[in-house]
């Protein structure tokens, strides 16, 4: 027995330095990059970009078609994953894979696709401009890309959130007189909030991100669908510190907003705060 | 025709001429109070997917004739698309030179780490004419070409690739434009230059759409480009002028 | 006026059962755990879609299999209160209590003073503005009642109210809540798997057993005439039902049951009959008794628990054919040392059973 | 009340086709282009492209990079998935922002981050050269590249996933002699295998897609480190439809392999046979 | 033998609790819900850590906060078996039972006897490939039980072992469980809410009350002579404490207590003393009594229970001061017209008290 148990301790040693070098090395494999990213910047040169006028432009940008995108995918992602959480219904599978789909695609390709989709000569591209909306080289149109690429973050974490609200408190509005709708709106929702603000902060982080698509399907027009990334790639043309010093940028800002989240506005203005104090 | 109190033009670009262009675009602007000039600067296969696509585009400048020739099928050109400016290829090394490369003749030595466009992307195609115009001349080492790419740890998709890979120092080597090295890249990397009589010419060719809402700002932008203003912002950018002047010649 | 038939079917577990519940009065639905108590609830609310069967409240036919009908449960009159009470987390207690007034869209300004009122009447106004996750059991059943209640629903459902209070607390809530539901013009339908809470709230009484009813009356008919194993041990007398033995050389009124024959004090009814012996009038011997005591089984003693209060006398399983329960003083333990795993006999006279059909 | 019953109802009506509305629209964004994809393509081109050594060699690759990829996420995701789910500390918030971070970057910025951090010169370079270990150029810097921007999804899901396991069960281990890491294997993993399986495909789905990174990262050599989506994007330079019938392959194929870790072989089978019997 | 003494401080609460259980005998920790019988539990597995306060189990110390000893639970030997159970619903009834065997690092083949023994033992052994997620409430206790016992731990923890189990599987498995306890060489701590249990199983009963030991003490200690109104409520009785009355004028043995003087029939000790009136020694009046009662209290009705079995006898909850328990004929509630809400008077003689220190 204490042979057994001197196993044990020493099993259990073992496995935790084992555990501890891999997460150590998923931190070295995530950290160092961005880390080094941060080292390599020219402090004079971000600067110099922040005061761009076009710089912030592009800021502004992302931030309002992101934001949009997220809304879109919210919006519309919310009912989808309501259904996939609560019913059972034949092809849901198949209908879970194929929200999935467009992580998959190279973003280029998915930019051709809503070419095709979208576009003039695309599929519904005759109804859509038969409603007098054009998607290609409009702001609009960067918004639709980020929302087809950053949809399946929103519905599968949505959907996972729902899920996990105790299926009482419905069952609850259903007996208080409150309709399907209603008892979404006002118990669903709000029950799963923290797992929606997870699943809208990575949808609204990738489409932040997002430059294949884009570029493709909306096109590189300064102030009308040339976003941050749409920048970084240009500044790539030139000066690789530059570029670099742009993607610095979008990292310290989808931080700030990502923390905030995660925070609330009040805790994050206290850790600044204690960074402040600790870098003095 | 578009009655717009503002008007705009709008260029679809060459990702590369992102510089030049800006600049000739201000010029215009000044020239012509009240004009917008608006760029879009992508892969030149992208603009050609977008023009195919319905784009609003007035001007559409590629870097390369192929593209250039799928709009112009598609009946998209009004006009020529005269070459504007030529490129020329040379290769580039880290500054620290790892590999101690000081001519084209050690791009053959075992080991070394050579990156090259891949051969769909134009710069690749002329990296690998450049190798065998090279092989075929004496002063260079037996089977020269296959030596060299044998070396190749990489065919990148993109040109500035190519860059990024030697100004951060992973590869020994890169073939670029010369236009590539940019007074940013130039920070890091020494040019080694290629004999114009290895050398290959890619071209640049412009035109103005048939779509154009703004024609004649586009002829007008067109012809700033190949005037002598023009050509000289575009050497200041490391390009090799064409101007209107002389007619095209093929490489 | 409440009249159901429900009939649920679910993977091993079939319901069907017919009830009548009177407005203005408390119907208790007792079983053990499984039984199909919460099942019925939740057809009867509407949660669940019968699979057969029919809902019918007042003039109201809420639903009907034959008929096609089913109205969804949000657009039932009904009251539930759920047995963990499921009190939105998120929201005050006056929002817990005014949801449902709102998600029948009033606003919130009329919905005020009747959420006030019925708090008042519960003796928690004072908790209006707590969030609901801070309150403590007993706080949190009167807050779901509050909620159920300021609708005036038609149909009341309580699920197991109760159970999740402490023991204090639930005494000090039974009798409170024993005087809402005296007051309340609706049926009201009171789960519970406490015999217990049966006797105190049940002015009729439904038994279900295994998603049947096993017996259905009044709380005096239900305590004096146990009609199943489970009603008997529910109020925990031995029972045994039976048909008269007719004819031959018998001289004292008999049945026969399955576990034998039985002798009574008076004549049975011709048909089948049912037996209760209460604990006390069953006595233990170590040898088999003679004498006047007709009725002798043989068994083994399974446990053994002191009463309260004191334990002046101890209530034995045994287990005989079928199993009996026995009370005895503690002195008889000590006489007959009794122990867990000894056979003992035990007797009852004619004279100490009761006899009904 | 009549009344107010009737408006629920209506309102109800209102909710549930302003929902379906919602979810069509998703349905119609994420679907069309997908759609109008596989309608672009030419069966024979496919055909062809199919049977191309050179195209098979990149499936492969891509198959072997990301299944390793997803491995290298899924090991070294596990400890810290466990960390964050099951312990309280400082700074948690700020490492879970700093996990989902890579989403943000655009790609090819992500690979820049790497050379910078992994490459000859990176801050590990000599490290790891002194290790004998090369990453770009080299299948094994593909992997990198792809567990760099596939690792944020596997944490985020299996994160969640070990926080719905009941405690209850670790409790149980404990007490019967399990050791925390015999506990985790035996106990946490398999009940919050639906998770982690959903996270891993998730995560191998975004390693599959990989583009940026890897080509900055890693380079482009046939055979060595051209994965499926490079291959793509070397078609897009010069045969659109060529490209597209590369990436309806590799949809086709990312299709199939979430499909059936979704339903398991059995279920996909016949999901198949019935396709098959329909197309018919 | 274990010593324990558990303190342990959450938000709103606050366990201190000291107690020993010997081996070989089965200690049961009652408390009502929320009393911190489940935090003891979890002290105890070191499941969670001490504030202050030890673990001692025979020569081992577990646990010891001033010598900041803490001993993880997987390396202590005991068993526990959660309220739940928490059966791995993922492995069979044989992985579940071999799990501590094979944790400890045992090989597969050397597990398999072990685990068919320990099974057998419990009546089990044909489970033995079962899903662990296909059992029923009895067969799931079983096989946590068997999971617990076949490490042969020095303690064995069991948390309200049959509170998931329906009454008849329940009473079923109760006289198992207790006979299986007695053979047990080990220590076993037995949590329970249930007074019937506490008595069926407590060799020692340990009372907590607000995570403070209320009583302390053997079955038959806790019955005669509750010490706390929790344990009088417990057992059934009405507990009073006071102080004699000496001096003056008085003739008959007198207490005060906080509700008032209490007549006794007998000299108290010098001290502090404990009075009990069980229920059926108290008589209602409609009008105060004369005569030989001298204790009378006004009160009014909170409840009615009839009693099972026939409910012949009805227990009456009066709201005096203190609260009163009262044990009345049906008749008697008849001809008292006995409703909830009346003022009644309570009263027993002298005679009809216990009294003890
Ligand atoms: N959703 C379901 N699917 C399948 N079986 C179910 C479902 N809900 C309940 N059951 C089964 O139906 C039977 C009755 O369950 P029900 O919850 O109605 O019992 P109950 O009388 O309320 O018990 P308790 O006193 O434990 O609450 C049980 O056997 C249960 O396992
Ligand atoms: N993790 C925790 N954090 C804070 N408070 C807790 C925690 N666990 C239990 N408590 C509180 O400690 C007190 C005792 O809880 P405990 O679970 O020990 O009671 P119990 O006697 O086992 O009750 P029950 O009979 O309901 O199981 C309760 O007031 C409970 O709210
Ligand atoms: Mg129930
Ligand atoms: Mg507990």
């Amino acid at each position: 027995m204490a042979s057994a148990e001197g196993r044990g301790e020493l099993g259990a040693w073992l496995a935790r330095v084992a555990g501890a070098l891999l997460a150590g090395g998923l931190m070295v494999l995530l950290g160092l990059p961005l880390v080094s990213l941060v080292l390599r910047i020219d402090p004079g040169v971000l600067a110099d970009r922040v005061r761009e006028p076009l710089i912030l432009q592009a800021l502004r940008l992302s931030l309002v078609t992101s934001l949009s995108a997220t809304a879109v995918v919210v919006a519309s992602g919310l009912p989808v994953a309501y259904l996939l959480a609560t019913r059972e219904f034949r092809g849901k599978r198949v209908l879970e894979t194929l929200i999935d789909l467009p992580m998959v695609l190279p973003p280029t390709v998915a930019g051709v696709a809503l070419l095709t989709a979208f576009g003039r000569n695309g599929l519904a591209g005759h109804a859509l401009s038969g409603a007098g909306i054009t998607l290609p080289f409009t702001t609009l149109g960067v918004v639709v890309a980020q929302a087809f690429v950053a949809a399946p973050f929103f519905v599968g974490a949505a959907r996972a959130g729902f899920q996990e609200v105790d299926r009482k408190y419905l069952d609850a509005a259903a007996t208080l007189r409150a309709s399907p709708f209603h008892a979404l709106a006002t118990v669903l929702v709000p029950l799963a909030a923290p797992a929606l603000l997870a699943g809208a902060a990575t949808s609204w982080a990738r489409a932040l991100g997002e430059f294949g698509a884009t570029i493709t399907f909306a096109g590189n027009m300064p102030g009308v669908t040339q976003t941050m990334p749409l920048a970084v790639y240009l500044a790539l043309q030139s000066d690789l510190d530059a570029a670099i010093a742009l993607s610095v940028l979008l990292l310290l800002f989808s931080l700030t907003v990502l923390l905030s989240i995660r925070l609330g506005p009040w805790r994050l203005a206290a850790v600044l705060a204690r960074a402040r104090r600790a870098s003095r | 025709p578009h009655p717009d109190s503002a008007p705009t033009l709008t260029v679809f670009a060459a990702a590369s001429l992102t510089g030049a262009f800006r600049e000739l675009g201000r010029i215009l602007e000044a020239r012509r109070p009240g004009l917008t000039v608006k760029f879009n600067f992508a892969g030149s296969q992208q603009l050609a997917l977008q023009i195919d696509q319905g784009a609003p585009a007035d001007v559409f400048a590629s870097a390369d004739q192929r593209w250039m020739n799928g709009v112009r099928q598609q009946g998209e050109v009004e006009g020529e698309a005269p070459v504007f400016a030529r490129n020329r290829l040379v290769v580039i090394v880290p500054r620290t030179n790892p590999a101690r490369i000081r001519g084209l003749a050690e791009l053959v030595r075992r080991g070394t780490k050579i990156v090259l466009a891949a051969e769909a992307v134009p710069a690749g195609k002329y990296s690998r004419e450049v190798l065998q115009k090279l092989a075929s001349r004496r002063e260079y080492p037996d089977r020269y070409d296959r030596r060299v790419l044998a070396n190749v740890v990489s065919q990148e998709e993109n040109v500035k690739s190519v860059v990024s890979k030697v100004q951060l120092g992973e590869a020994d080597a890169g073939f670029v434009y010369r236009s590539d090295v940019t007074p940013a890249v130039a920070r890091y990397v020494s040019v080694i230059d290629i004999p114009d009589e290895s050398n290959v010419l890619a071209e640049y060719p412009i035109a103005v759409l048939t779509s154009a809402q703004n024609p004649e700002a586009a002829r007008l932008f067109v012809a700033l480009v190949r005037s002598d203003t023009g050509q000289r912002i575009l050497r200041q950018h490391g390009l090799i002028p064409a101007p209107a002047a002389q007619p095209a010649a093929q490489p | 006026m409440l009249d159901a038939h429900l009939v649920k079917r679910r993977d091993a577990f079939a319901l069907d059962a017919a009830f009548q519940a009177p407005a203005g009065s408390t119907t208790v639905l007792v079983g053990e755990s499984g039984a199909g108590k919460s099942t019925a609830l939740r057809l009867l609310a509407g949660l669940d879609r019968l699979d057969q069967g029919h809902v019918v409240v007042g003039a109201e036919r809420w639903a009907d299999v034959s008929a096609g009908r089913h109205l969804p449960a949000w657009q039932r009159s009904i009251g539930l209160v759920a047995q963990d009470y499921a009190l939105f987390p998120h929201l005050s207690v006056f929002d817990n209590v005014a949801f449902g007034l709102r998600a029948s869209g009033q606003p919130r300004r009329h919905a005020r003073p009747m959420v006030q009122e019925t708090l008042d009447s519960l003796g928690i106004a004072a908790l209006i503005d707590r969030p609901a996750a801070r309150l403590s059991g007993g706080q949190q059943q009167r807050v779901a009642l509050a909620r159920a209640l300021v609708l005036r629903p038609k149909l009341l459902l309580l699920d197991e109210p109760l159970s999740s209070l402490d023991l204090q607390t639930r005494r000090a809530v039974r009798g409170e809540l024993r005087a809402l539901l005296r007051r309340l013009p609706c049926a009201t339908v009171y789960v519970t798997h406490s015999p217990v809470e049966a006797l105190v709230f049940g002015d009729g009484i439904v038994v279900l057993e295994r998603g049947r009813v096993a017996q259905a009356g009044s709380r005096e008919d239900l305590l004096r005439h146990p009609r199943s194993p489970f009603v008997a041990e529910l109020v925990g007398t031995n029972l045994f039902v039976g048909r008269p033995v007719t004819g031959g050389r018998i001289v004292t009124p008999t049945i026969r049951t399955a576990e034998g024959v039985l002798a009574l004090d008076a004549e049975p009814g011709p048909d089948m009959v049912y037996v209760t012996v209460s604990p006390r009038e069953i006595t233990l011997f170590r040898e088999a008794p003679g004498g006047s005591a007709q009725n002798v089984f043989l068994g083994t003693v399974r446990e053994m628990v002191p009463e309260p209060p004191a334990g002046e006398r101890v209530r034995v399983v045994l287990d005989a054919n079928p199993t009996l329960v026995v009370e005895v003083t503690r002195e008889a333990v000590a006489s007959l040392e009794l122990r867990e795993g000894m056979r003992l006999h035990a007797a009852f006279k004619a004279t100490g059973v009761r006899v009904y059909s």
